[in-house]
């Protein structure tokens, strides 16, 4: 029996490396990957809750969010192949020429 | 507890990769290790099923996808990306990412939710149990992420449909 | 099942007939849009079926869903957008004739989240609606719009991956996922109080509240103009009916730990977004710094909380929803072929189209909150529900805001009603269903604000919230 | 229903001038105010009975509307107005000048027609869209400055109004009343303390802004300097009046310990606005400006009748308003018809044009005497009883007020001298039209005539007055 708390320690500590990803890196890949990476800590740490109170709509959520991400992932790599078609370099401040 | 730490430090070791790998190929094979180690954490926590619905959707479908289009966009390049400068507001970002992640994580472990450490029901995890569930009274959701494939699928043929002509944009009626 | 589900259904079907459609038909496109458009009605006559019924609140798959007057006020308001949206960009070869199907599946994420009730039905709507948004942002066809749906997509699979982390630790600190039983759990606090943070941050992401909103204006610019028309209203719906929904649910008895909050962030973006859409000269900019004011102004309902608020986050949803509808239905004929308009774009616009002038101005007026339109008695109520709940403060964020707002609103038609350059001195054309749009659009933002007690009535009764004040 | 008339008539004529052609709009504006103007003859001698309808249940907001003593003559102000100005406007403006002209009349007639707040509130500020696109587009270069300006002020201080008109119908409903808009439900009812001085003071500032008094009158320059004569004579005339009126028709009955509490503070702002308006106009030398800044001299001195809280005094200031109204409003098209024939409203650029245009000097005069408050004109009237109130509650300030008229005796005359008399200068100029005479005789009339009996209108006024200067009385207040 593996200790439930440390593993949502991990869970955060995983969403957080995740965030970072997602905020200092500017690859559009890698930041989806890290972004996916943050959806994974979520995962494990409903599976990990869902342990500890023995029941099984933690385990539906981390399945749900599996599902979920296969059709987030298909349609975020059509839209970053379909970007680096029109301009061959992949850079999320190049990408976003207009400043919000 | 010796299991915990091994994973544990697979799954943070491939995470820190993904975040702080120059090219896009390290950070998907990263991403597999840390996916893999979290497979074995759902074995550990009696989500059997997961454990193998993480290898294969996740690990076998969805990083085999990123591993092609990360190829397919870097083939034949120089695949070294140009430095990335750490901006101020990125590194301010990062920072407080960081902090946020640390509180959480200290409060996860603190903070220990209310267990039931023995007594799992039957059937808790494995296959027929997620059966049971997913084809019962969960079985909407079951299909709502079916749509949510059917809109990658739709989404992929909009994306990558043949450009028309520029001069042809604006015609009403029949698509090209 | 005794049909609640209904007008889900009926979008459901649209999708797959649409799809059908655009396989089996000649005329593909006009087929696709014809029978997604049927479907929203075909939801629309269902809701409205449903209103009366006495089964209401109906609970549904282990209370994951919960169809009551507000989720069906909610569907009425998306149908309204998508139905807009349609409209909007009816049988328009740029958008493909995969448009519709897309527009109703993002329909159904705005749906389900009006009748979330578990974390699950909830993670699920936001999904639903922004995976076909990423697809028809970037389906312009053009490079802003690639790059639209580029930054779309990697903040909200940021935003879902906070919102996801976050409900996990909320599951972990009740033991629940169905939003009706939190309020009753026993919560284990440091745990829940992050989750409850990491949740709202993820929905005021989706909602576009400053300091999430980074995202909106190149958003908003780059998508196809009946894509920002959509998201502009569908989305926001959809947002702040699950955030209204998560928060007076689950959250009604520890109002201390995010109402203050949430009031600080209604009035910081009522103010600075205004103020950002000030400096604007490209409409869809200006009109996407005014969706974030007007999620300002929405969140002053849901900080309200009493009764009175959520009525008015109902009553002002549809009245931005209108305007938001005559502005961009206006824009897109002024734009025709090109997807942009400028301020230079409607100089003169007056002498051209005096009409179209009207309609925009009619808009623009509500927005600003000009009586005798929508806007007006939107705003009137919602300042009504902050002073109820003695929350002076933001009654005054929400008039500083207003004031500032107005200005930005008046510039266009300042322009409008200035002498064209003779340049492009065409009347503007009308196609029909632009103007089925716009007319409709305009003539509910004026009869709201002229009459606006029927529709009051509606919400009274939708936003039942018993057990507040 | 002649009061629905009253609104009824200006919307419907607005939607028929646009569908009328381009040159006919101006008959069809005409006929319409002419029209409305019926109807208030209907309104004084027929029936006075207002409407009370349903309007938003939910909320407690009724359409109720009343032509009591206070809205009744601005009533009949607003209708002759629309008139003169209508007829005094050039063909060339187009459909959409007569179409924004009608709506202002339209919305103004609802102003001084609602007893319910919400309805005033509607009508207070759909009034700023006409005004807005008036000066927009049939204003002088810096039209489009001075539009953003008056909107822009003045819906600071709508803002401010709308957060008071909600607070206080809330306040009401916590404290155990129903919730209602209807000011008469409302009034004397007991704010809390910490909230009645800051409602007090968003309402003060909205009405402040719209009068304008200083030192909130910024918008005031440019709109009378920028906008054509008659939108200027109706500005000046009818609109600023209802910044006035607003304090008397929604301030006094809810916040009259308040108007007690801060009388003096109120009375030396207001003073100081009468001289500041006065000194100012002397230094102009527009003579569009100077009749501006001595119009923003006598908005100040209406205020000080307020102010004075007595009896006399705000009766003073109800009848003040329609008389300055009248003359004040004649006085900018009389400029008007100069300035079309001049070409310039800088005094030293004319001289002597009685000699060319006798009539036109003659109605100059008539006018100008009006606003310096001559006796037997009704200016006199209205600034007699305004010193009265002082003279009964705080001297000093009847003082100022003395010094004031004759300040203005000056700056008035200093105007017409430069301007008629002398030796010519320049080429002569056309007198005035057989048909424009034909409509200025009829407000010089009417200007006389209420001077003549002032009574007409006090005597109608005061009943309406009854509750706040009974409470004036009972509590020993000055009378």
């Amino acid at each position: 029996m593996i200790p439930l708390n440390w593993v949502v320690g991990l869970g955060a500590a995983l969403f957080a490396i995740g965030a970072v990803g997602v905020m200092v890196r500017k690859n559009p890949l890698i930041m989806f990957m890290a972004a996916e990476m943050m959806w994974n800590a979520a995962a494990l740490v409903f599976v990990t809750f869902a342990r500890s109170f023995h029941d099984m709509t933690g385990q539906v959520m981390a399945f749900i969010i599996i599902g979920t991400a296969a059709a987030e992932v298909g349609i975020g790599l059509a839209i970053i192949v379909s970007v680096y078609h029109h301009r061959h370099r992949l850079d999320i401040d190049e990408v976003s020429e207009l400043k919000g | 507890m010796i299991a915990f730490v091994i994973l544990a430090i697979l799954a943070l070791g491939g995470g820190v990769g993904v975040v702080v790998a120059r090219q896009p190929v390290h950070s998907a094979l990263f991403l597999i290790l840390n996916i893999l180690a979290l497979a074995i954490f759902y074995i550990l926590l009696s989500a059997e099923f997961l454990a193998a619905a993480q290898v294969i959707v996740y690990a076998g479908a969805i990083m085999v996808l990123f591993l092609f289009v990360v190829t397919l966009l870097t083939a034949g390049k120089d695949d070294a990306e140009p430095q990335e400068g750490l901006a101020g507001q990125r590194l301010t970002a990062g920072i407080l990412a960081v902090l946020a992640g640390g509180g959480l994580a200290v409060l996860g472990v603190l903070y220990p939710s209310q267990s039931i450490p023995f007594g799992l029901p039957p059937n808790f995890g494995n296959l027929h149990g997620m059966g049971l569930n997913l084809w019962n009274q969960d079985f909407v959701y079951l299909a709502a992420v079916a749509l949510m494939l059917l809109t990658a699928a739709i989404g992929v043929l909009v994306l990558n449909r043949p450009q028309r002509r520029q001069h042809r944009a604006g015609v009403k009626g029949e698509d090209s | 099942m005794n049909g609640a589900l209904g007008p889900e259904y009926m979008v459901v079907l649209g999708v797959f007939a649409s799809m059908i459609a655009v396989m089996v038909s000649r005329q593909r496109t006009i087929a696709a849009y014809w029978a997604a458009l049927a479907a929203v009605v075909a939801a629309g006559i269902w809701t409205a079926a449903l209103w009366s019924s006495p089964a209401l609140p109906i609970s549904l798959y282990a209370q994951g869903v919960r169809v009551d007057l507000f989720s069906l006020a909610i569907d009425g308001l998306v149908l309204l957008a998508s139905a807009g949206a349609l409209l909007v960009g009816w049988n328009d070869a740029r958008y493909g004739a995969d448009f519709p199907a897309l527009v109703l599946l993002a329909l159904l994420g705005m749906m389900v989240l009006g009748l979330a009730n578990n974390f699950l039905v909830l993670f699920l709507g936001i999904e639903l609606l922004s995976l076909p948004l990423y697809v028809l942002a970037a389906s312009g066809g053009y490079a802003e719009s690639r790059e639209a749906g580029l930054k779309y997509l990697l903040l909200g699979a940021f935003s879902s991956g906070i919102l996801l982390f976050g409900l996990a630790l909320l599951y972990g600190a009740s033991g629940t996922m169905v939003l009706t039983q939190l309020a009753n759990s026993s919560l284990i606090l440091p745990l829940a109080g992050a989750g409850l943070a990491l949740t709202v941050v993820g929905l005021v992401f989706k909602l576009g509240i400053i300091p999430f909103h980074m995202w909106v204006p190149d958003v908003y610019e780059g998508s196809p103009l009946p894509v920002t028309t959509f998201m502009a209203f569908g989305t926001k719906v959809g947002a702040a009916a699950i955030l209204l929904r998560f928060l007076f649910y689950g959250f009604s008895v520890a109002v201390g730990w995010w109402e203050p909050a949430l009031g600080y962030l209604a009035v910081l973006t009522m103010v600075a977004g205004n103020l950002l859409a000030l400096a604007q000269k490209d409409m869809k900019r200006l009109l996407a710094y005014s969706g974030i004011a007007n999620a300002g102004y929405l969140l002053v309902g849901i900080s309200a909380h009493n009764q009175a608020g959520a009525r008015a986050m109902l009553f002002y949803l549809l009245v931005y929803g209108l305007a938001v509808l005559a502005a961009f239905s206006v824009f897109t004929m002024v734009a025709r072929e090109r997807n942009s308009v400028s301020l230079n774009d409607l100089t003169g616009l007056a002498r051209r189209s005096p009409w179209l002038t009207a309609f925009l101005a009619v808009a623009m007026l509500s927005l600003a909150g000009i009586p005798l339109t929508g806007g007006f008695v939107g705003k009137f109520y919602l300042l009504q529900a902050a002073l109820d709940a003695n929350e002076p403060g933001l009654a005054i964020g929400l008039v500083v805001g207003a004031m500032i707002g107005l200005a930005a609103y008046v510039r266009p038609l300042q322009r409008a009603f200035q002498g064209g350059d003779g340049t492009s001195e065409a009347p503007v054309r009308w196609p029909v269903a632009g103007a089925v749009v716009v007319v409709i659009a305009v003539l509910g933002t004026i009869g709201l604000g002229v009459y606006p007690a029927p529709i009051v009535h509606i919400v009274n009764h939708s936003a039942a919230f018993d057990w507040l004040r | 229903m002649f009061l629905v008339w009253l609104l009824a008539v200006p919307l419907a004529g607005a939607i028929a001038t646009l569908l009328a052609s381009a040159k006919g709009a101006k008959v069809v504006a005409a006929i319409t105010s002419f029209v409305a103007l019926v109807g208030y003859a209907g309104l004084l001698f027929v029936n006075r009975a207002g409407v009370n309808w349903p309007w938003i249940s939910a909320w407690g907001v009724r359409f109720h509307l009343e032509a009591d003593g206070l809205g009744l003559f601005l009533l009949g102000l607003n209708a002759v107005l629309f008139v003169v100005a209508i007829l005094a406007s050039s063909e060339e403006m187009g459909r959409v000048y007569y179409f924004w002209l009608l709506l202002l009349e339209f919305s103004v007639a609802g102003l001084f027609a609602a007893v319910d707040l919400f309805v005033f509130y509607v009508f207070w500020e759909v009034l700023l869209i006409p005004v807005f696109f008036l000066l927009t587009q049939w204003s002088g270069a810096r039209g489009k400055a001075a539009a953003l300006k008056w909107l822009i002020m003045n819906l600071v201080g709508s803002f401010f109004l709308l957060v008071g008109i909600v607070a206080v119908a809330v306040i009401h409903h916590q404290n155990g009343g129903a919730f209602t808009f209807e000011i008469s439900a409302l009034s004397g009812m007991t704010l809390p303390a910490g909230a009645a001085t800051w409602l007090f003071v968003a309402f003060l500032v909205a009405f402040w802004i719209k009068a304008p008094l200083w030192p909130l009158h910024g918008w005031m320059p440019d709109a009378y300097g920028e906008s054509p004569a008659p939108v200027t004579a109706l500005i000046s005339g009818v609109l600023s009046k209802a910044g006035i009126y607003g304090i008397l028709r929604v301030m006094m009955p809810l916040f009259l310990p308040q108007f007690r509490q801060f009388q003096l503070v109120l009375l030396i702002l207001a003073a100081i606005g009468l001289l500041y308006g006065a000194l100012a106009a002397l230094r102009q030398n527009d003579m569009k400006m100077v009749t501006a800044y001595g119009s923003l001299s006598h908005m100040a001195m209406m205020a000080l009748g307020i102010f004075s809280l007595t009896e006399v005094g705000i009766l003073g200031t109800t009848y003040y308003m329609v008389a300055h109204g009248l003359m004040v409003g004649g006085l900018f098209i009389v400029l008007g018809l100069l300035e079309s024939r001049t070409g310039t409203r800088t005094i030293q650029d004319m001289a002597g044009l009685n000699k060319s245009a006798p009539r036109l000097a003659a109605y100059f005069l008539f006018f100008v005497l009006g606003a310096l408050g001559l006796p037997g004109l009704p200016g006199f009237v209205g600034e007699y009883m305004i010193i009265q109130g002082l003279i009964q509650s705080q001297v000093v300030f009847a003082v100022v007020a003395g010094f004031v008229l004759v300040v203005a005796a000056w700056y008035m005359l200093r105007v017409f001298q430069a301007v008629m008399q002398g030796p010519a200068k320049g080429s002569a100029i056309r007198d005035l039209l057989a048909r424009q005479v034909a409509w200025l005789v009829p407000l010089a009339g009417l200007v006389v005539f209420i001077g003549l009996w002032p009574a007409g209108i006090t005597s109608h006024a005061a009943p309406s007055l009854y509750h706040v200067t009974h409470f004036l009385a009972g509590k020993g207040g000055g009378q």
